[in-house]
């Protein structure tokens, strides 16, 4: 039971890694809550988006999350 | 460098995609995301050859520049997002130009200067037409694309931040 | 076909031209006058390939467009005005935008569809500079160079008038 | 003693050759009269220009021919 979660660009050097498995929790917010806090609070910067199974989601879209998920968490591309 | 790509459920990479079968409205697109070197010049070559009803091909082939203190650049990309976006954009630049064909190659991953990074062509039968797509390709290839990249100087990885100047040459589209 | 050129007292054709050591005030020009086939993606390969401080490289390959009934397309210069009046056109190029490097190839005599008939290359550190200048130098060669076409068509040649769209072209530069 | 006449594009099927030696004459108005009148007219039209010895010149420029000398009609390009 777990979810699968992916930094990309330089999150990846704030998590210190490009991937993480972390426990179920229902949602993203609880997610991120229990993760290092300065990790979190990179999550949580207002340009970075979110892709759940690799369909971009809104905050407000609140997806409830299943074992086996994948969430990323995207930061401002820098171009091709 | 890991490759995020190993976890999606879409698309494999590094294959050849072709517009038409999957969206069903466009012809003679050719989109790949490509993880390994590839040479530009002999896929003009083959896109040329391929459209004998194209009085003219401009491409655009972007290369890893020398002499800036770079030593590597690494584009990573996310695969579910970064080939159908692509893809997308490839059918959208069809619809607004008249063109007998589009070829987008984008590299992902290490590479060092005098790399290809990006090639883009536009095959048409007026010459406008197929100026004028490659440009916009290229601008919203730089602007919107899912790529992250970062440059290794001095021996230490940087992550490059978006820059204003794509943000400008995207807005001359309208 | 005779070729006039044989008449000339100029530069000789086919050869390689270096825009820097003739004009003096610019670099890096490659422009040639050829009568015979060549392969413009090996051009655009090693043109790419020595501009390695540019970042973007943008080409059009003209080529003769096949289905229009045309058999075979004729391209007739005169040489004491061809060759120097393309020399010309790449150092305005080069004056106009800040580019690495232009590259003009033009065929001259019988060409058959699919045949390449013109190559023109800009490599710039910023792909904007590259895009206006490979758009710019195509619209003047075809509005203003030194080549008389003629088609052949069921078996007929069919000299070509001045098309009132290259006029048009030509007048977006100002 | 001539002059070397060249013609270019559809003059040079009105010419029926892409070649022509004349005797010199001093200007080019005389050359272009002691041509068959039908070629004569077509390279007096108004958007056929000249050339001598590779030179462009201007109808007033008048230059006075001699032997070896090259003159080109070149009528509107067709383009690259």
């Amino acid at each position: 039971m777990s979810l699968n979660l992916v930094f990309l660009g330089r999150l990846e050097d704030v998590a210190g890694s490009g991937k993480l498995s972390v426990p179920v929790l229902p949602c993203i917010d609880a997610v991120i809550d229990s993760l290092d806090p300065s990790l979190g609070q990179a999550l949580k910067a207002p340009r970075v988006k979110l892709a759940v199974n690799g369909i971009l989601v809104q905050d407000t879209d609140a997806p409830v999350l299943k074992d086996g998920d994948e969430i990323a968490f995207l930061p401002p591309v820098s171009g091709g | 460098m890991r490759r995020f790509s190993r976890t999606a459920t879409r698309s494999p990479s590094c294959r050849r995609y072709r517009a038409a079968e999957a969206v069903g409205c466009e012809r003679h697109s050719d989109v790949r995301l490509l993880t390994s070197p590839f040479a530009p010049a002999e896929e003009i070559a083959s896109f040329a050859r391929a459209k004998p009803e194209s009085g003219g091909v401009v491409s655009f082939i972007g290369q890893v520049r020398e002499g800036d203190g770079v030593e590597a650049l690494e584009l990573q990309h996310y695969e579910p997002l970064t080939l159908p976006a692509m893809e997308k954009l490839a059918v959208s630049v069809h619809r607004r130009w008249d063109l007998d064909g589009v070829l987008i190659v984008h590299r992902s991953g290490v590479m060092v200067p005098g790399d290809p990074i990006v090639l883009v062509a536009a095959a048409a039968r007026h010459r406008r037409d197929a100026f004028a797509a490659a440009d916009f390709a290229m601008d919203h290839l730089k602007s919107e694309s899912w790529f992250w990249k970062r440059e290794k100087r001095g021996g230490e990885w940087h992550w490059i931040e978006p820059r204003e100047q794509d943000f400008d040459d995207i807005a001359r589209w309208g």
